[in-house]
């Protein structure tokens, strides 16, 4: 830490957020310097993009105060922020894919020339900010749409930029990058601190945490745990810190009785214009998992098994029988399931209810049997503990949790022989988790193949028999059980990793195993 | 390495020269020549009414709204134009600018029904398409007023065979695309037909772009009903209704490659599509075709041209493998971006350690193993 | 109680008004309460609600249908053109009219699925060229009413009955085509009808064949209008204007009903309902001796003020417990209230080994939590 | 966004290149010397014209001169115009800018006019007709003249007009052309085309009507009276001599704008029974008469007496229920004469200025002669389309092969 003494560009303190009775935060303090980089980490629902939501102006706070270079500030709507200098890019990016670069920076507050929007300036400092940040490949006239994540990405930060921004907040910006889309990164914001702006950096990825911040604060379950200097912490005791309980035996056991049986699905050298040379069998009572980096290709995987986006060579095989699933109907008939990444784009019918969510793929596909499976449904929807008003309850006002209940539910019904399921408990409370992994541990004691695609490391080792990690659309490698989290970095980043990295993980009972890297909660594989 | 983005105008210019090459050839059957000054002017005054009426729809269109009630609009404007010239060109100036106030006094209804009522576009314009209906119906019995002489040659004239109509016309056009790119109100009407919560989030307010597209929007119907009142001579409370050209204006507009769902589209290629109606219209009437097989022609024209680009704006993830599984380098643009992303990290890296504003401590060490360790 | 609250709830508003209409109809003509009036009434209303109903399989999906006033009209002119006086052909052309709409309904529907088109387009240009179509085959449809054992479907019935004196067939016959449509909204196609106006891709991901269920939806909307079509033939006969129109005022009808533009939202009945309303607002208008020219102006403002009042009250009713501020849910986040609730302390159960009923703790109430 | 800046450019300096080369008005286009009769008609509906009202009451009882069997020929009152200026031998092309053929009266005027065609052309004297059908609208058909004008090298114009006052400047740019312009069915507000045909008139309708009613129902009787829309002056000159002398006559009557749909023709008579009886129905034209009747049939209330039109349906319908009714005539056999009149002109014979065609509605006891003439018709024929004896009469018009 350098010995300057920074002032204070944005302080806030003793802010406290609640929704619908349940507190989310409470007395928060945070406090951020001039060209800092100021870490912020805490576990899955410890409340940390909502402090941001409030700092960003999203949400109002209900408790606390937000001070902005020096002077108190409530912003009751994000443009007030920016405005004021304090731009957060959100994980989600707020552009619009029809209109270029230049048009999205300056969207809101296009530079006016004689009352005409002044086209040429607004071309030109956008490409003096793309300059500043050394981007020289991305044209200002291009069309976002036409862009990759990270070059959007890029957009967003200039954006920020655009509003002369003294605080930018970043929420999981690595999330969907590739390696040396991360490298750009670090040497924006770099710039960014070279030049006396503050950036608030929120992450699960403390490798990048400890590359970068030179302060993190730490929430725990919307509490503030503490606020250090980024060399006075250790990886493991920031982890501790963050995590402070023991989740090692979170996961469930393998139920009694569960045995790994013969082969139900094999993909033999499967491949299309994403993933290739897929060689992979699931076996009864068999839960493979599946790592690897953002973009590697994982649900690119599961679609092609499940003939979303289906394979064009290599052989499939289901209980023996050679099978072609070239539609999500044909794999349904097959007996396949896929509990998809994305539950509102993809899995749930929001404004229908419970019961005709549950009975969606059944009427869909087997239509035949639509009242046997409704007479099912009550009993699935009370195992899987749903709580709702009643079936009739329309999806969208459920809890993430019971909303994914809801779409394993619709899967279940159809009582599939080989479930996939990518990125299960994404954003769902813990009990809602731990149905999952129950039900996947059920579905294993019942014979049935379970394939797990999962970006938290501590699930994937906790739940799999056997786990496959993929880089850059190949199946790289193949871990046994309880292997170690770096074992599957390593894997997944295609390099031998290095002793001295270890850094033990307090919460794992047996001594010096693996760094605690609870993976970034990533956007999925797809851009 | 961008591929050369063919956007759905340039397909729609193209679409028009095949039609117009096609059509040359029929009509050359017949024995009459496409390009004469004759035809040329039909075709041109066949747009410009269309065409005014396709320029306010294209707005509503790209606020992702609708607007049926254009053809009470220029029926309206006809005759309130007509009763209040009623053949003195000295109030010719006073009536134009009473009628283009009445439209957008309509249009602010209309915009104001769809934002703040938050009605759909095609019900609330439906509902005032017939409330207009009601008032043509009581306050006008047929044909009423005169326009002066110096009116009708707007509508009579031209300069060699293109009608002044077609001039205004056009420039018109080019004022409204001017205003859609430059002004802001043109800017946030795209943001707000394209994501109206993005467009909330940048600080643009969703209702004023939509507001004024409706009042453009009838403001340009009462346009084309004066148009119509200086080539009829009189006001008429039917002559927009005998156009049908509500439903004719929104074809245009898609057949210009307008997304309905509102947030792309261009003037140029609604004024392409409205061309493709008046060439289509003209070949046929050259070749004296039975008038309920145009209609027949008309309803394929549109299905088949929209069809021709609708299937290329599904947006598909970039390939990563050849067809045989050879690798294509990950995902292309991306890939093509690296090396300049290495070499900007350097560049910027060499920067910052120059000015040294930023402590050594442990960033140093991330920034020179730029190779392959360990990243989660 | 219920049935009052459900009444002014926006799914109940098309009822109220039509309860109003009807009894503003009574008011100004007694006679019209009398059973053999209403009877009639019903018969004049059914081809509207007959194509209302097959408009409300479309729009529920999130699609529009066009065509069907041009698809009314050009099977009136086959009805008038095949039957001619020769009354053993009015079957076979029952049939052959039933097997015509059905292939409109198949192109509209196959055009619109597989090639992408905006389904407004679609059948805005099958409006235009069948009509033309027909008037070419038929040199103007000049032929004039068929035989009328054709004729009796839309305007006989079964006379002199106990109570009400005449039950026109058409009423049957709407009550018939609504049973239809209620069976099919539970049926899985009307079901996934909705879910696919609601979201069309969690429908396609949950492996339905989403271009058959729309196709369906097409040809179910064009069966309607030919049934309406058959029925016009016997009420109205034959004539190149009969039927224009009736796509919009059925679109209406369904929108006064309360199904929402864009799909995913709305009740059959209600649809119908709407169709009764326009009818009933009509006849009002008509009884009231309203000059003839004002009438569209007055449909024109009621048409506005249901359908926004169906849609404030909606919204409404969509936040009751809105949050004292700005509602968290209209934020760019979507209102997944991703992340655990923010329980105080982790229960002490959990180190131990789960029991596999699964932690006994989680929250009875639907837990909107904002978390990370 | 560059392309269209391009394209945008280059449209401006078009413009400007054109502004340059001078502005030629069209040749055809000058101002048209001030037409007298701006006055408004008396108070009250806005359509009725005393004078016109008077004129059209005498037309009716004029016995009209010309030969008795080719009422097309026939004229009322005729003054007669010299033609020797437009006098040549030799086949000549002929230009019919059409309103449209969207009604069944049309359609068999259109029909009558194509057999009409051929006798000329196998005659020589009509060497070939080029048509432009407006689709009923106003601005189309100005178009359609225009081209003509510009492409057509016409010999002769015939203009069936789609409203009065809006063709009336284009129907002047005809005339300048020097060429012969033959108007007929709708007029237009100056006497520069050579003849205008058309029968007696919207007046006369009326007067017939309304008297026909008047004679067989007593003061205060209710009678509804049915119309297809507003705004086109024919209907609109029936409508308005049925008003003043029901108006006279103590009849209470009540008109509906029907858009010629036999549904809403039906639902408005169902309603106005439901309210009292009716004793009597009007109708401006014949379209979905017979609806009308049914719903007096199925409310079981006997016939009221009735006016229809010549339409074989109307005329089939009375014969059946034998109510008492008056089939009015709009002349379709008006669709002849403006190609006899154009072979009349060629030959430099006078026609009448004014060609008033005769205009006799079908009464109840000429019914059965025009039933049995017209045996075969479609219900959508009209009795008087003057056809008996063109060639192809009567495949043609029963097949109603629609050239």
């Amino acid at each position: 830490m350098s010995d300057v003494v920074r002032d204070t560009v944005l302080r806030a303190e003793g802010i406290g957020k609640s929704f619908f009775g349940v507190t989310v935060l409470s007395g928060i303090d945070l406090e951020v310097r001039r060209g800092e980089v100021h870490g912020l980490v805490g576990e899955n629902g410890a409340g940390k993009s909502t402090l941001m939501k409030i700092l960003a102006g999203v949400h109002a706070p209900d408790a606390g105060e937000v001070w902005f270079e020096g002077e108190r500030v409530t912003f009751t709507h994000p443009r007030q922020a920016m405005d004021a200098g304090l731009v957060t890019v959100f994980q989600e990016f707020n552009l619009l894919p029809e209109r270029t670069v230049a048009q999205n920076v300056f969207l809101g507050r296009e530079p006016r020339r004689a009352g005409f929007i002044d086209r040429r300036a607004m071309i030109s400092r956008t490409r003096e900010l793309l300059t500043e940040l050394g981007v020289t490949f991305i044209e200002p006239t291009a069309r976002v749409g036409s862009l990759t994540v990270a070059e959007q990405q890029i957009v967003e930060i200039v954006k920020a930029l655009s509003f002369d921004a003294r605080v930018i907040s970043m929420d999981e910006p690595t999330a969907a990058l590739s390696d040396h889309e991360v490298e750009l990164l670090y040497a924006i914001v770099r710039t960014l601190t070279a030049r006396g702006v503050a950036v608030i950096y929120v992450s699960h990825r403390l490798k990048e945490i400890f590359d970068l911040c030179d302060r993190i604060t730490i929430l725990k379950d919307g509490a503030l745990v503490s606020t250090d200097d980024a060399d006075a912490l250790t990886p493991g005791e920031l982890v501790r810190r963050m995590v402070g309980r023991p989740i090692q035996s979170y996961f469930p056991e393998a139920i009694e009785g569960t045995t790994i049986g013969g082969p139900r699905l094999e993909l033999r050298g499967c491949g299309n214009d994403q993933v290739d040379g897929v060689d992979l069998v699931l076996r009864a009572g068999e839960i493979v998992g599946v790592g690897g980096l953002q973009g590697s290709g994982r649900t690119e995987l599961v679609e092609g098994i499940f003939g979303v986006h289906g394979f064009t060579r290599g052989t499939v095989q289901l209980d023996g029988r050679p099978a072609r699933f070239g539609s999500a109907r044909s794999a349904v008939r097959g007996g396949l399931a896929l509990v998809t990444e994305d539950r509102k784009a993809q899995g749930l019918a929001l404004a229908q209810s419970v019961l005709d969510n549950a009975l969606l793929v059944v009427r869909s596909v087997f239509a035949g049997r639509t009242r046997a499976a409704r007479a099912r449904v009550p009993g699935i929807l009370s195992s899987l503990e749903v709580s709702a008003r009643g079936s009739d309850q329309e999806v969208r006002f459920l809890s993430g949790g019971n909303q994914q209940k809801v779409v394993l539910a619709k899967w279940l019904v159809t009582d599939p022989q080989v479930v996939l399921f990518d990125e299960p408990t994404r954003g769902i409370d813990v009990g809602a988790k731990i149905a999952v992994y129950q039900l996947m541990r059920e579905l294993a004691q019942a014979g049935r193949a379970v394939l797990m695609v999962s970006s938290e490391l501590p699930e994937l080792i906790g739940m799999s028999d056997r786990i496959v990690v993929m880089r850059d659309g190949r199946l790289a490698a193949e871990l046994p059980a309880g292997s170690a989290e770096h074992e599957v970095l390593a894997a997944a980043t295609g390099t031998t990793e290095a002793a001295d990295d270890v850094v033990a993980d307090p919460r794992v009972a047996e001594p010096g195993v693996a760094d605690p890297d609870p993976s970034g909660v990533g956007k999925g594989d797809a851009p | 390495m961008k591929r050369l983005r063919i956007d759905s105008t340039v397909i729609v210019l193209a679409i028009l020269v095949l039609v117009i090459a096609i059509g040359a050839i029929l009509v050359a059957t017949v024995g009459r020549s496409f390009f004469s000054p004759g035809n040329i002017r039909d075709i041109l005054t066949g747009m410009s009414v269309l065409g005014l009426v396709a320029i306010g729809q294209t707005l509503v269109i790209l606020g992702a709204s609708l607007d049926l009630s254009v053809t009470y609009v220029m029926s309206l404007a006809s005759l309130i134009a007509a009763t209040t010239m009623n053949g003195n060109p000295a109030n010719i100036p006073w009536a134009v600018t009473l009628t283009l106030l009445v439209c957008a006094g309509i249009g602010l209804a209309n915009g104001l029904i769809v934002t703040v009522l938050k009605v759909n576009g095609f019900i609330a314009t439906l509902g005032v398409g017939l409330i207009l209906q009601g008032v043509l119906n009581t306050s006008f019995q047929g044909s009423a007023g005169s326009v002066p002489w110096a009116f009708q040659l707007i509508g009579a004239t031209g300069i060699g065979p293109v009608p002044i109509s077609t001039l205004i016309m056009i420039g018109l056009a080019v004022v409204v695309w001017w205003l859609l790119g430059r002004t802001r109100t043109g800017a946030h009407l795209f943001a707000v037909g394209g994501d109206p919560e993005v467009a909330r989030l940048s600080g643009v307010r969703t209702k004023p772009p939509l507001i004024v597209a409706h009042v453009l929007c009838s403001v340009f119907a009462g346009l084309a009903g004066l148009l119509l009142a200086s080539r009829l001579g009189v006001g008429s409370p039917t002559v927009g209704q005998q156009g049908g050209y509500a439903l004719l204006s929104i074809a245009a507009v898609v057949l210009g490659g307008t997304l309905l769902l509102g947030g792309r589209g261009s003037i140029w290629g609604t004024i392409g599509g409205v061309a493709i109606f008046a060439v289509v219209d003209n070949v046929m009437s050259v070749m004296q075709v039975n008038p309920f097989l145009k209609d027949v022609v008309r309803g394929v024209v549109i299905v088949a041209a929209v069809a021709v680009y609708s299937r290329r704006a599904i947006v598909r993830r970039r390939a990563r493998f050849g067809p045989g599984g050879t690798r294509t380098g990950g995902d292309a643009a991306a890939a093509a971006a690296a090396p300049d992303m290495v070499a900007a990290a350097v560049a910027l890296e060499a920067g910052a350690k120059d000015t040294g504003a930023n402590d050594t401590g442990a960033t140093d060490a991330a920034a020179t193993d730029a190779g392959g360790e360990v990243r989660s | 109680m219920r049935f009052l609250r459900t009444l002014v709830s926006p799914r109940g508003a098309v009822f109220l008004l039509l309860v109003i209409l009807l009894a503003a109809i009574t008011i100004l003509n007694p006679n019209f309460a009398d059973p053999g009036q209403l009877m009639r009434f019903i018969q004049r209303v059914a081809p509207i609600a007959i194509v209302a109903i097959g408009q409300y399989f479309v729009i529920v999906a999130g699609e529009f249908d066009l065509s069907q006033g041009s698809l009314i009209t050009a099977q009136v002119i086959i009805a008038g053109n095949l039957v001619g006086q020769d009354d053993s052909r009015t079957i076979p052309v029952l049939l052959l009219m039933l097997v015509f709409g059905a292939a409109i309904g198949l192109v509209n529907g196959l055009i619109t699925t597989l090639l992408k088109v905006p389904s407004f387009i679609v059948t805005l240009g099958m409006m235009l060229a069948l009509l033309g179509a027909v008037m070419w085959w038929t040199g103007g449809a000049a032929t004039g009413n068929p035989a009328d054992s054709f004729r009796q479907i839309g305007r006989g019935g079964i006379r002199d009955l106990p109570l009400i004196d005449f039950l026109p067939w058409s009423v049957l016959i709407l009550a018939a085509w609504l049973a239809i449509g209620i069976w099919i909204t539970k049926r899985p196609l009307g079901k996934v009808l909705i879910a696919v106006g609601d979201n069309a891709r969690a429908v396609r991901y949950a492996g339905a064949r989403d271009w058959w269920v729309l196709t369906r939806a097409f040809m179910i909307s064009s069966l309607s209008a030919t049934i309406a079509g058959v029925l016009l033939v016997g009420y109205a006969g034959v004539h190149p204007s009969v039927g224009r129109g009736y796509e919009f005022i059925a679109i209406t009808a369904v929108v006064l009903g309360g199904v929402v533009l864009g799909g995913g939202r709305g009740w059959i009945v209600a649809a119908v309902a709407g169709a009764f309303v326009l009818e009933a607002l009509f006849l009002l208008l008509n009884i009231a001796g309203v000059p003839s020219s004002l009438r569209d102006a007055v449909q024109g403002v009621i048409i506005i003020a249901a359908v926004a009042y169906s849609g404030v009250a909606f919204r409404a009713r969509r936040r009751p417990r809105a949050a004292p501020h700005a509602s968290p849910d209209s934020g760019k986040e979507p209102d997944d209230p991703a992340g655990e609730s923010a329980r105080p302390s982790a229960s002490p159960a959990l180190v131990g080994g789960v029991t596999p009923a699964g932690p006994a703790t989680t929250t009875a109430r639907p837990d909107q939590i904002r978390g990370d | 966004m560059r392309r269209s800046l391009k394209i945008a450019t280059a449209s401006v300096a078009l413009v400007g290149l054109f502004a340059l080369a001078g502005c030629t008005t069209d040749p055809g286009v000058e101002p048209p010397e001030p037409s007298g009769d701006t006055s408004e008609p008396a108070a009250g509906n806005e359509w009725f014209d005393q004078d016109l009202f008077d004129t059209q009451y005498a037309q009716r009882e004029v016995i009209p001169e010309g030969p008795e069997d080719e009422p097309y020929l026939q004229h009322i009152n005729a003054e007669f115009v010299d033609t020797s200026a437009y006098a040549s031998m030799g086949a000549k092309k002929a230009c019919f800018a059409n309103a449209s053929i969207s009604n069944p009266w049309r359609q068999t005027g259109w029909i009558t006019m194509n057999q009409q065609l051929k006798v000329l052309q196998d005659e020589g004297v009509i060497s070939s007709m080029e048509t432009r059908d407006a689709q009923d609208s106003d601005d189309t058909q100005i178009a359609d003249i225009d081209y003509f004008i510009a492409e057509g090298d016409c010999d002769v114009f015939i203009i069936s007009p789609n409203s009065t006052a809006a063709m009336t400047p284009a129907v002047e740019r005809a005339c300048d052309t020097g060429k012969p312009v033959i108007v007929f069915d709708r007029g237009v507000n100056t006497d520069c085309p050579v003849t205008f045909i058309h029968p007696i008139g919207g007046f006369a309708w009326g007067i017939d009507t309304a008297e026909f009613l008047i004679d067989n129902l007593e003061a205060g009787d209710k009678v509804v009276a049915l119309r297809i829309l507003p705004g086109v002056d024919v209907l609109e000159h029936r409508w308005a001599a049925a008003e003043k002398l029901f108006d006279e006559a103590g009849i209470d009557a009540v008109d509906y704008f029907t858009g010629a749909d036999p549904a809403e023709i039906k639902s408005i008579i169902t309603d106005e029974l439901a309210k009292g009886d009716v004793k009597g129905i009007w109708m401006d034209a014949g379209d979905g008469a017979v609806a009308a009747l049914e719903a007096f049939e199925d409310a079981g209330v006997d016939y009221p007496v009735m006016t229809g039109e010549d339409e074989m349906s109307f005329l089939r319908k009375w014969k059946d229920a034998g109510f008492v009714g008056l089939a009015p005539v709009y002349s379709n056999f008006q669709w002849r004469t403006p190609l006899l009149a154009a072979k009349m002109i060629f030959a430099g014979e006078q026609v009448p200025s004014e060609w008033v065609l005769p205009q006799n509605p079908i009464n109840a006891e000429e019914l059965d002669r025009y039933l049995s003439e017209n045996e075969g018709m479609p219900d959508g024929h009209y009795a008087k389309f003057g056809g008996e004896n063109l060639p192809g009469y009567p495949e043609v018009w029963q097949q109603r092969l629609i050239p």
